[in-house]
Order: structure tokens, then sequence, then C-alpha cells
């Protein structure tokens, strides 16, 4: 707690906020404050602890298997021979999980780069493709292979989701790739990918946050990044200490979130018992307005 | 034993073609010989249909219509359903669309059932159609209905239909039903509607949809949830009329099984086959 | 850099602040841009950007017809289908009673003649293929790997099964009987002992069939034999929990993500 | 019954058995209703967000027909393109109940930037509609998510554990059980999402408890998952037995057929010459 700046900073807004809920001014939406506070709360929790890694604060992530086994899987496509697959999911870039599978793939081509071992990404939306030539390109350049960088290795197949699941396929029953990796966001062609992707033998690791999907995934993929731990990932694979510290940050309000839960549930079993007279579940109620 | 194991082996590394068939027969002929297996209506099914039976009469109902041909077999028969006990209870309907298919599919859903009842477009239901904006639809007319909607579906000024007077904005409204296929849908209504408001809602959804929805159903902030294609041969069940839901259980039903019986079978071979590689 | 660089992360920030703290503040013209206007000025921006995409399609296909790639003919049906439709959409009503504009959502007219006969049936069949590969794939694919696929396999079969009528056909004392014969095949892997098994598996006959007698083999009861029963109670109990964690994870996830753009914190959407 | 329709029925035929043809193996006909499918949504999409989304929205808004008036300049530079496109700019004005708003001229000239983009040297242009949109996106996401994915959500798992008249157990109603079960599976489960602590020792039993509550919710996704896609494939087989009827003039059938003896005959030729199979 030695960041000055960060606590003048909190404490104006509180001032302002506090403000707000005394004087309830005609332009302020008063019925919403809660969600304010929480908006408040939850941001100066991420900001925080953002700051404190960026300072040098330590930050420790515990292992993801998935994670782990990414490196595991191009090592054995070198060993084989064998090309790498990337699919970054088919939507376009303004879905958070296609900027995480973009990142990732920064990664995944930083360790093909140095195994020297050939990568394959098709991907669906022409915004993703211009944003992933750029990832690859710049982790072949970080790792010294830049001869070895070649523009068609991120190739655009087709915005359409079944003709792109054909189209993949198709790479897949050729190339027999021995790694496919699927990181990004996925609808119902996930469950052609990881279909054919098992009837070639390649050792498959998937990431999504796409609820529906996820079983398809976990039934028929060697590893998979499940939700939550997908975001983590690739800041956990960036090592950027900024990236690092939101999801720090995001421990922390899965805490105050927790003590919610726990203390809301104490609190209305006592509200239940008629002990207190204090109502949870009227606090969280946001009112109608 | 060995012969059982080596055939089962073989059997696990079929053409997939033989798959396809089996499962296309598996829904093919149920269609063509039904076995009329009993229908029982499940606890969520149940909540739908209480949230409407205990409506006042003449309530103003929200019908939403967000889905289209492509998920048509799984939300159609529920609407149409729906339909049959909202008209027999004499509650007014309102049809909004957030998909641009969706007001094509109210449109044929209530050209099937009204006349049945001799509702008179106007004075029992309407369709106020399909504007474009996804969640903006939903927050403007939470705010201010009539700036959405200007005009029904047909052009009438909403001033002269009758059955539009004192319905203002979203809070005028009795209950909402949203038949959603995806986005934008029943979460939208959810988020930017009935949690704000003291309007409550039911839902019916594509099957793949339901595990998004059901915390928000356990958690009351929805009322219910018609579950695909099963869910609607349920509530045709409460309701009393069969319809394309109904017809489509036997086939539903079979396929299951036999898809079922696929994962274990697959399993067996699969634990063969982990087996023999131990041994060697 | 001005143009490149500064304006789109002030653009971000702006907006975003606007449209976040916009649903505190009860002020017409932001409200209305919060409720109405912000949405309609990206359902706008994104229309222009299906321009783009098409214009990349025509481009992709015409190099192909040109260069005569493989396949090339099939490129040559793909430019029809966007000439039709886009005929269809603006240069030809086939119905002179409908007016621009209410044409692509009015029957009767061509556009939706291709809506209802030629877009409907390809996607929706295009949907139902997945049915077969859910089949190939549940064949094999879904491999029982450890404890956890397990779980997830059984709870998918119980709802498979308990959701559609033949569930309720089937009674809880044949899914008793099924699980004594599991039971003796699973104590016959373990023990490898001819008479342990014996002993289980008829001890287990003996059992259930008593209990039936005795309770008079009601048709659904004991409930958490009863698929129907059993796969309602997955479903709103254990399901709910899960898919809540899930939800709240995601939840935070992108309410985080939304924090770390509005603050500009990450820029990789455009290029840096 | 009208020609549009029973052709239609014959092209829906077609279309669908061609699809569905894939799932013998990668032919022609697939290859041709894939194509058409790919460059008729194309145009599809486009023509449906221009009338539902540009004309109404954008332009009604800048040339509303409540305004009109021929003395203007504005109207007068309206009044050119309606007699170069009148079906896009109707004459008067463009009467969709808007007012006249020229703050719908920004979005408008991002709209123009985004599709300018496609020359490499305006590539940066696309910028700034990206930029609008995660805005966007990011500043209404944030309030809708946290009210309802965490807010509700933690309000939901808030049970109640006394005084309720639910009794301890019960398999399918609400029982105290059943509401230990929500919570202990939400709190385990979200404890499995967190990161900066190693799942060993009691806590990483605890969030094995977690794993084991996802894990039966994605069996719940899964099984209706499958229940959707065999609905839709009922679906499918409805309208081929519609089509096939007597009404249509059997196009199912007939199709079929036809698809059938020419799917055979490739075959049949393709095992004469064996280079052809790859």
């Amino acid at each position: 707690m030695r960041d000055k700046n960060f606590l003048i900073g909190a404490f104006i807004v509180f001032l302002i906020f506090l403000f707000l809920q005394i004087t309830k001014p005609d332009l302020y939406i008063s019925d919403r404050g809660l969600l304010l506070f929480l908006i408040l709360l939850f941001g100066g929790i991420l900001q925080f602890s953002t700051r404190h890694a960026l300072r040098g604060g330590d930050v420790f992530l515990r292992t993801i298997p998935g994670v782990k086994a990414v490196e595991e899987a191009v090592g054995r496509s070198t060993e084989m021979g064998k090309p790498v697959l990337y699919v970054p999911g088919i939507q376009d870039m303004d879905q958070v999980e296609t900027v995480a599978g973009v990142v990732i793939l920064g990664h995944v081509s930083k360790m093909t780069a140095r195994y020297e071992t050939p990568l394959n990404v098709p991907v669906a939306r022409s915004i993703v493709l211009k944003a992933a030539q750029e990832a690859c390109k710049e982790s072949y350049l970080v790792e010294g292979r830049s001869d070895i960088y070649n523009e068609n290795m991120v190739h655009y197949v087709t915005d359409d989701q079944f003709a792109y699941a054909a189209g993949v396929n198709g790479i897949m029953n050729r190339e027999k790739p021995a790694a496919c990796l699927y990181m990004g966001k996925f609808y119902a062609e996930s469950l052609l990918l990881a279909e054919t992707g098992n009837s070639i033998g390649a050792i498959q690791i998937a990431g999504t946050a796409s609820q529906s999907q996820i079983p398809f995934f976990v039934t028929a993929c060697d590893y998979t990044l499940i939700g939550e731990e997908f975001f983590a990932a690739s800041a956990y694979l960036s090592q950027k200490p900024d990236l690092l510290g939101i999801v720090k940050g995001q421990d922390i309000v899965k805490i105050v979130m927790l003590i919610m839960i726990i203390g809301g549930t104490l609190l209305r079993l006592f509200h239940d018992l008629g002990a207190i007279n204090f109502n949870i579940l009227d606090f969280l109620t946001i009112t109608k307005g | 034993m060995q012969n059982i194991s080596n055939f089962i082996l073989k059997l696990s590394r079929v053409d997939r073609r033989w798959i396809f068939l089996i499962i296309g027969l598996s829904v093919l002929l149920p269609l063509f010989f039904p076995l009329g297996l009993p229908i029982r209506p499940t606890d969520t099914t149940q909540r739908v249909y209480d949230a409407f039976e205990s409506l006042e009469p003449n309530s103003k109902v929200l019908l939403s219509c967000e889905y289209g041909p492509s998920t048509k077999p799984e939300i159609h028969p529920m609407v149409i359903a729906l339909l049959h006990q909202l008209f027999e209870k004499n509650h007014k309907v309102y049809v909004s669309c957030l998909w641009p298919d969706g007001q094509f599919m109210a449109d044929e859903a209530l050209k099937e059932v009204a006349h049945l009842y001799n509702k008179q477009y106007g004075k029992d239901y309407v369709i106020l159609g399909y504007k474009p904006g996804n969640e903006a639809i939903i927050k403007g007319m939470v705010r201010d209905l009539r700036a959405i909607f200007s005009t029904d579906v047909k052009g009438t000024k909403v001033e002269e239909i009758p059955m539009m007077e004192g319905i203002y904005k979203f809070e005028d409204f009795n209950f909402l039903f949203s038949a959603s296929a995806g986005f934008p849908g029943s979460i939208e209504w959810m988020q930017y509607a009935t949690d704000n408001t003291n309007v409550k809602m039911s839902t019916g959804t594509t099957s793949i949809m339901v595990n998004d929805i059901m915390p928000f159903v356990v958690s009351d902030q929805i009322q219910g949830i018609l579950a695909g294609m099963p869910g609607a041969a349920e509530y045709e069940k409460l309701v009393g009329k069969k319809g394309i839901g109904t017809s489509g259980m036997d086939a539903q039903s079979i396929a299951h099984l036999v898809i079922v019986l696929f994962i274990i079978f697959g399993n067996i071979g699969y634990f063969i086959e982990r087996n023999r590689e131990k041994k060697y | 850099m001005l143009l490149k660089r500064q304006i789109p992360i002030f653009i971000v920030m702006f907006f975003g602040f606007l449209t976040l703290f916009g649903w505190f503040i009860d002020q017409k013209q932001v409200k209305d841009f919060v409720d109405i206007h912000g949405l309609q000025w990206y359902g706008i921006i994104s229309t222009f950007a299906i321009f783009l995409g098409i214009i990349t399609l025509i481009k992709l296909q015409l190099i192909k017809i040109l260069k005569k790639q493989k396949g090339w003919q099939y490129s040559i049906v793909a430019i029809l289908g966007v000439v039709f439709s886009f005929t269809a959409g603006f240069i030809y009503k086939g119905n002179p009673n409908i007016e621009w504009g209410a044409h692509v959502i009015e029957k009767g007219t061509m556009f939706k003649w291709i809506f209802e006969f030629i877009f409907t049936p390809l996607s929706a069949t295009m949907f139902a293929l997945l049915a077969f590969f859910v089949a190939s794939a549940s064949y094999r694919a879904f491999r029982i790997r450890n404890f956890e696929a397990t779980l997830l396999l059984i709870s998918g079969m119980i709802i498979m099964i308990g959701r559609v009528p033949l569930g309720s056909s089937i009674s809880s004392w044949f899914v008793l009987y099924l699980l004594v014969f599991i039971l003796g095949i699973t104590i016959n892997s373990i023990f490898k002992n001819r008479n342990y098994t014996l002993i289980s598996f008829s001890s287990g006959l003996i059992i259930v069939t008593l209990f039936g007698m005795y309770l008079g083999w009601p048709h659904d009861k004991p409930g958490i034999f009863f698929l129907p029963t059993l796969q309602e109670w997955i479903y709103k109990y254990p399901n709910v929990a899960g898919a809540r964690s899930i939800s709240i994870g995601i939840g935070l996830g992108i309410f985080a993500t939304s924090i770390r753009y509005i603050l500009g914190l990450e820029k990789s959407y455009i290029g840096e | 019954m009208i020609f549009n329709e029973i052709f239609g029925a014959w092209v829906a035929a077609f279309l669908t058995l061609a699809i569905f043809s894939f799932l013998y193996k990668d032919n022609p006909f697939y290859k041709i209703a894939e194509h058409a499918y790919i460059g008729i949504s194309a145009g599809y999409w486009l023509s449906i967000g221009f009338w539902t989304i540009i004309q109404p929205n954008l332009l009604g808004r800048l040339w509303p027909s409540k305004e009109y008036s021929d003395l203007s300049p504005w109207y007068g530079l309206y009044n050119i393109f309606n007699s170069i496109l009148p079906s896009i700019f109707p004459e008067g004005g463009i009467d969709k109940g808007h007012d006249m708003d020229l703050t719908y001229l920004i979005p408008f000239v991002i709209g123009i930037m985004m599709i300018l983009s496609i020359f490499k040297r305006f590539n940066w242009m696309a910028r700034w509609g990206i930029a609008y949109t995660v805005a966007i996106a990011a500043g209404l996401r944030a309030y809708g998510y946290l009210n309802s994915y965490i807010l509700g959500q933690v309000k939901g798992t808030i049970v109640p554990l006394a005084n309720t008249g639910n009794p301890i157990f019960h398999i399918s109603d609400p029982s105290l059980f059943n509401n230990l079960i929500i919570l202990i599976g939400t709190v385990t489960g979200l404890l499995y999402f967190f990161f900066s602590k190693e799942q060993t020792g009691t806590f990483g039993k605890i969030t094995r408890v977690g794993i084991y509550f996802l894990m039966i919710s994605f069996g719940a996704s899964f099984g209706f998952a499958v229940m959707g896609r065999i609905s839709l494939l009922i679906g499918r087989f409805v309208s081929l037995i519609d089509y096939s009827s007597a009404k249509y003039h059997h196009a199912t059938i007939w199709v079929f057929l036809i698809m059938v003896i020419l799917l055979a005959y490739s075959s049949y030729t393709e095992k004469k010459s064996p280079s052809s199979n790859i």
C-alpha cells in the first residue's frame, strides 16, 4: 500500500461517489448507486494490482496444464517433422476471445520459429488476417528467424462459418499436422474441427470461453483451457507485468465476490431466523428506474 | 473372448458413412412409423405454463420472436402452443421481433392459430414488427415504446390500433415471452428490460442455449424455460394441442438412444485397444 | 501519427467512459446516446464493414478465376450468387406493389423468394449436417480418458435420455438392475476373482428384487434412479452451480477486459 | 400452386440434398451448393443491412421528409441523389419517422473510412471504426455483465438455509440439500478459477470438487447440444418429406434419384481411372 498517487486518486473518487449518494443531484440516477460503487471498486482493484505489478511487485500464477502442453505439442511436431495448425476462432477482432487468440498465436509462433517447425494459420476474417500476420512476423523477428518467416503461413479462407470449417478440415486431412491448437471464439464448427483432428491423431489443445462448445473440446481434445483460464493464458504466456497484474486483480475481485456470497448467505440465514432486520436480497436488488 | 474383442475393435474402425446412415435412418424411420411414446412435462416447462395460467384474464402479453427458419423446428412449435393458451384465456398478444425473420415466423403462427379462436387483428393481437438495432430496441422500448414503434407492421399508426391504448412503454405490459434462438434474445431482454423493471418474463429457447440461460431461471430472473423441441412437445401436452413438437419426439428419442449406444460402444473399443497396447 | 494513433485511442476512451457512466446520468442527450444512438451508430459502421468484406470476397474469387486455380469453376457460382442476391436487393424487386426498403421483409418479392427457397434450406441443412457429425464423433472421439471426462459423458447421456419421452418409459428398476450389472463388471475387472463377482452380482440382484417387491415396483420411484427426475435434478442443481461459476468467471473476465480497453491499457486491436 | 413456389421447392430440395451428399463424399453437387451459399449469403446480409439500417436509420435521419424544403442547399444535394438513385432516395425526403440529426454524419464518415481502408495507403482508416466498436462494446457490456452476470448470479447463490418450509432432502424441488449443492458448487467452481494459488493440498481437493461441478455442467451442455442438432435434422427431414408430396410434383424424390445416378456414374468412372483418386 505504498502507492500514494493511487490512494489519493481512490480517495477523491470515493468522495465524489459519497457526495453523489448524499446530495443525490437531479442528474444522477441514485437507484443504480450500488452498481456504480461496484464498478468503481472493481475498477480500482484492477487498476491497483496493475500498478502493483508494474512497480515490480510479486505476481505468482499457478501453472495451467493446458498452457504448459502448448510447448510440448510444438516440440512433438518438430520431432515428427509435421506442421502445427493454429485456429484463432471464427469471429472478428471485436471479440475479446479473438484478441486473446491472436496474442497466444504470437507466443506459439515464437516457439515454431525457435524449433523451425512449419506453422499454418487459417483465419476467417480479414482484420484477423492482418493482426495475425503482424503477430507472427514480430515473433520471427524477435527470435532472429525472419529468414524462415513466410507471409502465407497466415492465410484467409472465408468469412462463412461452415465453409471455413470445411476448408480447415481439408487442410488437416491433406497436411496431417501433429498439433492442432484452437484458441478463440467458436460456435457449432468446434465439433467438426475437433472430430477431424482426433481422427488424424494430432495432439489437440483448445481454449475458449464459448460455454456451449467447451464440452466438445473437453471430450475430443487432450487439453482444454476453460473460460477464464483462456483469458489468463494469454497473460501467462506474455509475462507482461500489467497483464499479469490484471489477472491477479481478478483474483482479488473473486475473493470479494466469495465474501459477498458467503457473507450474504449468513446474513440471509440470520434474517430468516429473525435475528436481524436487514434483508441482503433487497440491498443487492437494483431498484427499478 | 478374443473373437468378441476383435469384432468390437473392427466395428470401432468402421467407415463413418455407416454411422451416418444409421443416424439418418434412426431419425427418418420414426417420422414414418411413429411409436407414440408418452410425454411428461418437466418442472421448468410447468413453470412457464403456470406463469401464464396465473395471469389475470385480458392481460397484455408481449411476445418477442427472435428466431428464423434455420431454428424453426425447435422454436416454432412453442410459439404455436403458447398462442393457443393465450387466446384461450383471452389475453392480448403483442408481437415484436428483434430478428428480421421473426416477423414471418410470428405471422405464420398467428395465421394458423388466431382464426380458431375468432381473434381479430388490432383488437386481440398485433404485430409491431421488426426494428433493427438489437439491444438498443429493447432499451428504447423500456423508455418510450411509441418512439420505436410508431406504426405496426402493416404501416397503421399505433394511435389508430384499439389494443395499443394505454401502451406507452415496456412496463405497460403484464408479461414477456421471448422465443429466442440466440443474440439478441432472452439474455438481452433480461439484461436491459426485465432486470430493470417490474415486468416478469419467460422464455423458450433452442437446446443449445438452455445451459447459458439456466442459471437465470434458477435465480428467478426468468420464470421457467421451454428447452428445445422436447420443451415444445411438453408444452403442447400441457396446453392439450398436439403439433410438430409431439410428432418429432419419437425420432428424437430413438436418435438419442442411438447416440448413447455409439458412445458406449466407441468407448468399449477404446478400452480394448488401450488394454492391448499395455500388454505389448 | 495523430490520425493513426492518438485519435483512435481518444475515441475508445471518450465513448467508453460515456457509455459506461452514461448509465448513471439522468440527462436527455446522454441518455439518448446510451440507450439509442450509440448502438445505432455501431450498426451503421458494421454495415459499412460488410461492403468491405464483399469486396474482399469478390477479389479473392476473381483472382481464382483469372489464374484458373483448382476449382475455379465453382468461384463463378459464388460470384453469380453475389450478383443474384445483389440484384434482388438493389435492382429488381419482382413485385411493383411493394416499396423499396420494405421489399427485404415483405412477402412476394424476389428477395423473399431467395430467402425462402435458397438461403433457408442451405443454412438449415448446413446446421442439420452437424447431427451426423455428432453421431460419428460420439463413436470415434468422445473418449473416457479420465474421471472428469467420465462425469461429463455420463451427465450428458442422462440428460439425453432423460429429457425425451423414451426416458420416462424406462422404469427406475431397469436402471437399478443395470447398475447392479455394471457393479458386477467393475468388481470383476478390479479383483479378477469369479467368486467375488458372483457373490456381489447375485446379492445385488436379490437386494434390488426384494426392495422392488416391498415397494410394489413403482415406475418412477426411487426418484434418483428414474431418469427424467434424475436429469431434472442434474440440470437444475449441479449443472446450475457449475454454469454459474463459469458465468461469473466470464462476466468478470469481460468486465476486466472492458475496463482495460476503456483505460487504454490494451491497444493491440489497433496494431499497437 | 404458383409456379414460383413449385420451382422454389425444386431448388430447395436440390440444395438440401446437395449439402447432404457431402456425407457420402466431397462432390461437385456439394461444391456448387457451398459456393452458391457463400455468394448469396454475402449479398443477402448486405441488402438486409443496407435496407434496415443504413437507409432508414442513417439516411432517414440526414434527410427526413419532415423538414424537406426545395430551397435549402442540404436538400438540394439530396435532390441530386434522388435523380440518380430514386429507389434509395425517394422524392421529398425519407419518411422513417425520424427527426433530422446531423450527428449521424459521424458514423457516416467513419463507415466510409472503413470501406476506404481496402486501399493499402488508407489501411489505417479502419482503426477509427474498430476503436468505436470496441468502445461501445466495452462500455455497454461492462454494465450489463456486472448487473446480470455478476450481481444477479451472486444474488442467486445466496440461498436460504433456514425457515423456508423447504424439506431437508427432495430430489427435484427446492430443498436444503439442493440449496447446499448450489452454494458449494458455485463456491468451489469459482475457486477453481483462482490463479494465484497452486492447486495442491486441501485447496487442491476443494478445486477438484469445483472441476466435477464444471464437468457435470459441460455434460448437460453436451446433452442439450446433441438434442438441438437432432431436432434441426428432424426439421430438415420434415420439409424434405413435404417437398416430396404431389403438391410439388415429388421434387425430393426426383432430385434424389438423379443425384444418386450421377454420383454412382462418377464413382464408376473414377474406379476405371485410379490416377484421379487423390
